[in-house]
């Protein structure tokens, strides 16, 4: 059962792209829907059997490694699974409204889109470092291809720099797995862990792998090509691309250094590591405190929430691990929401400069609303999902008395209300002369369509996870790295 | 002897390259240019097939095979190219 | 010092010069000739490591398409009034330390890796071992079908992504004017009657002996390819508004196999990926050919689909 | 000396090379000869570290050279697809510049 | 076959040949080098490489001893030929066009 329901999460997207590819117009947006719709059925048996505390294991074609590839869902795979479902449906919903199947755009939209979901799945699920190059080089390459879609320049230039930057990382990546390799003589993450000792070689080929994983997750300072990227990208893709692209190179270098012996660097590299997270969050947040636009501000504020996640390392406790997974998590679908919300108001008002915002909330109210209460997690002010992530996360660097940490991660926090609260409160500032100047250049965004009903989806979910923590938490804890202790 | 004998060739023929190498850079023209890569074409091929023969690696005379096809490509696509292009 | 490792220092000295080159060159389409150059000769060397799989691939691939599409961006940009030559600048500060400490680190890093003993359970090793139970003769073959078919797979997806996006980015075609040599020219004319047939004849040997003998459905994709250029360089084809379903049918048949062929595996009670016996392998490989011929050519071209040109 | 020595000794070289092209060059279609030079050099380093069998290099090395031969040039198309078109848009062929229009 | 160690009598007549051939290369590429105009390089080369893919072809089927490697090296050989008058051809037709002249010419009244 489990096995044809992993088959399931990357067949059934990448046979709905090829049939959009193939099939007359008028049959993608049908097909879309159902291959999305059948994602959930092949979660559920997965997540019975994680929740048993077991973890699902298919080696492909019958080969076990060192010979075959296997995919492996522990806890951590299937909360990113959970992630990417959420978001990818709701974004979906988006996505059938701003790039309709039948239509021109949509057509050359839907079956990237498909196959981005299918690399997705098919990467959280690996267990093979040479697989996740691969899918890795899909995603990216899915990523940009969805940047430029609109032909405009400024997201041209954007997908640009990320493509050379992300094809010069996975060079890094690529070079690194081959000297892990010819060490082990095995590319599977785990016999890897197993096999390698904690020489000089081993530590510089981690160390390349590192560098590659950091550039592709944005990590300040190598975090340049991000901005504009999600900053220019068309709405439904910002969102997926900050919820869940970044989080893809996060994740394997979390797979890294707790699952393949990435934590033999020493304390030396972890706390670097955490530095350039603390490094990120400050950077991140000024710069998205210093930006005139809706979308560039958010997509600053990725940068810093990014940075989130590298503290982890440093920490590496049980403690932190929770509230970083949590984390990752709480700020994909608050993300998502923000995105979506923030192409709303930038399609709606022709612009998103921030001063065209003023009276935003009269004629867009649901957009704003659901900025807001993504930014309340974004914030991390209770009682949402962020909430929940940054307290325990505080809580974690409290208690090992890392009194710098805790500095940092309540400065973000004072950070990102600076940002977030400047931008509400423009929405629903009074217009000069009372009269609503939104009006210029409104095109049809006042209505409550599906576009806004799947930014304020995402955005109530984002609150809500704060009230139904104790689910995740408890998933997570159900796949604590080797050595941690729940 | 025999090996020696291929091996001397192939580093012959391999010095020819380097040769070619120096009209690339000099040109003066597009079209010289292009010669130059016309030698290393001809010139690979030999190779290979003095390599197969020397290393006992029947393969090779498949890759000097597709050499010999598809290097008539690029000089098509050269031709194309340069025609407003180049600057003589 | 035998006679082999002068071939080698040889080769290593021309990797070395053409790259510094290539990268540091100012006129651009000198350039790209020596790329194709330096690809040549990462050819040749793979041939003396004993890797003749990676010496066809690379001759067709490596050199000549990646050359061969560089050339036609080139032209692109050039046509549309691009600087050919560029302005002498200052490069920046750190980047001669950076790169001479990069080749260093990877320089070390790569004599040390040489030294290691090699593990008796490698995946190679196993590969071997078990290559009887594939069917194929052809451990690269193997490997890239059956032991690690996924990842095959999912590169056919990236090779359509790649297509999708340049669809994606494509604005407006103008049909018909991309080819400047004329067919009828004599010479031209004989070249197409053929050449192309043998680019189809070597395909089709590459794709079949690649299932024991070097070779197989990149190579022969990419002589295949050879051959779609040659139609469109000149202009036997010519690119088409829209892409219709024979089109889009071939694009994606090497990615639609393997998917059917995997996921079918499920259906029947089997791990996903297996295949369910050589002829399957036979049966990808040809779809992947198609493919990759079509999806090249196609982004050579720069086009959504092409057309016989009607005299 | 072998064989291997001198290539990695000389992969390790051109990978430098890369490096340098892909922080000087301003032109992107020489980045992207910067990011293909860079590339080849990692293919023969797998190669080399790769390890040997007796019948000859690593098969799985092979293979996975193969994979990333294939991945660099759909890559190195898509690039280009998109520098062309967008030198077309903007008459640019670098990515110097400020990113901030509509 | 494989690298054999001894010489056989035959073998000579295969080495001769070979070394031949590459004497024809380094001439071609002595053309390319010192000749003066791009016509009379092209001329140099093109002729002197076939005779010297000719003879490297003829010596290594001599060597190899084999008819079918024989018959490939002679296809090959072929396409060669083929390849080399095409594209010698279109480089020249191109460098016409894009105005090269012959240096001899001016000479020449």
């Amino acid at each position: 059962m489990t096995t044809e329901a992993l088959a399931l999460l990357v067949f059934a997207p990448l046979v709905a792209g090829l049939v959009v590819i193939a099939a007359p117009r008028r049959a993608a947006a049908p097909v879309a829907v159902a291959a999305l719709l059948t994602l959930p059925f092949g979660l559920w048996p997965l997540t019975l059997v994680v929740w048993r505390g077991e973890t699902v294991q298919v080696a492909l074609a019958g080969f076990a490694p060192p010979l075959g590839i296997v995919w492996r869902v522990d806890a951590l795979a299937l909360t990113m699974l959970w992630l990417t479902l959420v978001v990818v449906l709701v974004v979906s919903l988006h996505a059938l409204t701003s790039f309709p199947p039948a239509s021109e755009s949509g057509q050359r939209f839907w079956p990237l889109w498909l196959i981005l979901i299918a690399s997705v799945h098919a990467l959280f699920v690996s267990a093979d470092l040479f697989n996740l190059y691969v899918t890795l080089e899909l995603v990216t390459l899915a990523g940009v291809a969805m940047i430029a879609i609109g032909g405009k320049p400024a997201a041209m230039r954007a997908a640009m720099r990320y493509l050379l930057l992300g094809l010069m990382a996975s060079l890094f990546y690529l070079l690194a797995t081959a000297l892990l390799y010819g060490q082990t003589g095995t590319l599977d993450l785990y016999q890897v862990g197993e096999r390698l000792d904690d020489g000089a070689l081993a530590l510089i080929a981690l160390a390349l792998m590192v560098t590659g994983l950091l550039v592709k997750a944005a990590i300040v300072p190598l975090h340049v090509w991000l901005p504009a990227a999600h900053g220019k990208a068309p709405g439904p893709v910002s969102a997926v691309l900050s919820a869940l692209v970044v989080k893809v190179a996060l994740y394997i270098l979390i797979r890294l250094w707790f699952w393949s012996g990435g934590a033999a660097g020493g304390d030396g590299a972890a706390l670097l590591l955490g530095l350039l997270g603390a490094l990120a969050i400050v950077h991140g947040s000024l710069a998205a405190i210093t930006q005139t636009r809706l979308k560039m501000l958010v997509a600053y504020s990725t940068v810093a929430q990014l940075g989130y996640v590298m503290l982890l390392f440093p920490l590496a406790s049980t403690a932190a691990f929770r509230a970083v997974t949590f984390h990752m998590v709480a700020h994909g679908v608050a993300k998502a929401a923000m995105f979506l919300a923030a192409a709303n108001l930038l399609h709606a008002l022709g612009s998103d400069r921030l001063q065209r915002l003023v009276g935003a909330d009269q004629r867009h109210g649901v957009n704003v609303l659901a900025f807001a209460l993504a930014g309340v997690s974004i914030m991390g002010l209770p009682p949402s999902g962020g909430f929940v992530a940054k307290w325990m996360l505080l809580e974690a660097a409290w208690r090992q008395q890392g009194w710098g940490w805790v500095a940092v991660i309540s400065l973000g926090s004072l950070l990102a209300a600076v940002y977030v609260f400047r931008v509400v409160a423009l929405a629903f500032a009074q217009p000069k002369g009372g009269s609503v100047r939104a009006s210029v250049g409104a095109r049809g965004g006042g209505r409550f369509d599906t576009t806004a009903l799947a930014a304020l989806l995402l955005a109530v979910l984002a609150i809500l996870l704060g009230f139904a923590s104790a689910p995740l938490v408890a998933l997570i804890d159900r796949g604590l790295p080797p050595g941690m202790l729940p | 002897m025999t090996a020696i004998a291929l091996g001397l060739a192939v580093v012959f023929l391999l010095l020819n390259l380097l040769a070619g190498l120096w009209r690339i850079g000099q040109g003066p023209t597009a079209a010289d240019r292009m010669l130059a890569v016309l030698l290393f074409g001809s010139t690979t091929v030999a190779v290979l097939l003095i390599m197969a023969q020397w290393l006992g690696d029947e393969a090779l005379r498949t890759v000097a095979l597709l050499f010999v096809v598809l290097a008539t490509i690029v000089t098509l696509a050269f031709v194309g190219t340069t025609r407003d292009g180049e600057r003589p | 010092m035998t006679i082999g490792v002068l071939v080698d220092l040889m080769l290593a000295l021309a990797l070395v010069g053409l790259s510094l080159r290539v990268v540091t060159g100012r006129a651009l389409f000198r350039d790209i000739v020596l790329f194709i150059l330096f690809g040549l000769v990462i050819a040749l060397s793979w041939s003396r490591l004993g890797a003749p799989d990676l010496a066809l691939a690379e001759a067709a691939i490596g050199a000549g398409l990646t050359g061969a599409l560089m050339l036609m961006a080139y032209r692109r940009l050039v046509a549309g009034g691009a600087e050919d030559v560029a302005p002498r600048r200052r490069p920046p500060l750190l980047a001669v330390p950076v790169a001479v400490l990069t080749g260093a680190l990877v320089a070390l890093i790569g004599l040390a890796a040489l030294g290691v003993e090699r593990v008796p359970d490698a995946a190679g090793t196993i590969v071997l071992e078990e290559l009887g139970a594939s069917g194929l003769g052809n451990a690269v073959t193997a490997v890239l079908l059956v032991f690690r078919g996924l990842d095959t797979m999912l590169e056919m997806a990236v090779l359509l992504v790649a297509l999708l996006g340049a669809w994606a980015v494509l604005g407006e075609v103008h049909p018909g004017r991309l080819h400047q040599v004329d067919r009828r020219t004599p010479l031209v004319g004989a070249l197409l009657t053929t050449v192309a047939p043998v680019t189809l004849l070597i395909a089709v040997h590459l794709l079949l002996a690649g299932t024991d003998a070097p070779g197989g459905a990149f190579q022969a994709g990419a002589v295949l390819t050879g051959c779609g250029v040659l139609l469109v360089l000149t202009g036997t084809v010519r690119p088409r508004a829209a892409a219709g379903l024979a089109t889009k049918l071939l694009v994606i048949a090497g990615l639609a196999a393997f998917v059917m062929i995997g996921a079918s595996a499920v259906a029947l009670g089997r791990a996903p990926m297996s295949l369910p016996g050589t002829w399957a392998v036979y049966l990808i490989e040809t779809a992947m050919m198609l493919s990759i011929a079509v999806t090249m050519t196609l982004l050579f071209a720069r086009a959504r689909a092409l057309e016989p040109e009607r005299a | 000396m072998s064989s291997a020595f001198v290539y990695v000794l000389a992969a390790s070289a051109v990978f430098g090379v890369g490096v340098y092209g892909l922080i000087v060059a301003d032109h992107l279609m020489r980045k992207l000869l910067s990011l293909n030079v860079m590339g080849s050099a990692v293919f023969v380093l797998i190669l080399t570290v790769g390890g040997a069998t007796p019948a000859g290099p690593d098969p799985v090395a092979q293979a996975l050279i193969l994979t990333g031969i294939v991945i660099a040039v759909a890559a190195t198309a898509f690039a280009l697809a998109l520098i062309v078109r967008m030198f077309q848009e903007t008459g640019l062929t670098s990515l110097r510049g400020r990113d901030d229009d509509d | 076959m494989s690298p054999s160690a001894s010489t056989l009598p035959g073998d000579w007549i295969g080495i001769a040949l070979l070394l031949l051939g590459c004497a024809f290369y380094g001439a071609g590429t002595a053309g390319l080098l010192r000749f003066p105009d791009v016509y009379s390089r092209l001329h140099a080369l093109t002729k002197a490489d076939n005779q010297g893919l000719l003879l490297v072809c003829a010596g290594l089927a001599v060597l190899a001893r084999s008819w079918r490697v024989a018959a490939l090296l002679g296809v090959i050989w072929l396409l060669g030929l083929m390849a080399a008058a095409v594209s010698a051809h279109l480089i020249a037709r191109h460098a016409r066009h894009s105005g090269s002249r012959r240096t001899s010419s001016e000479e020449r009244p």
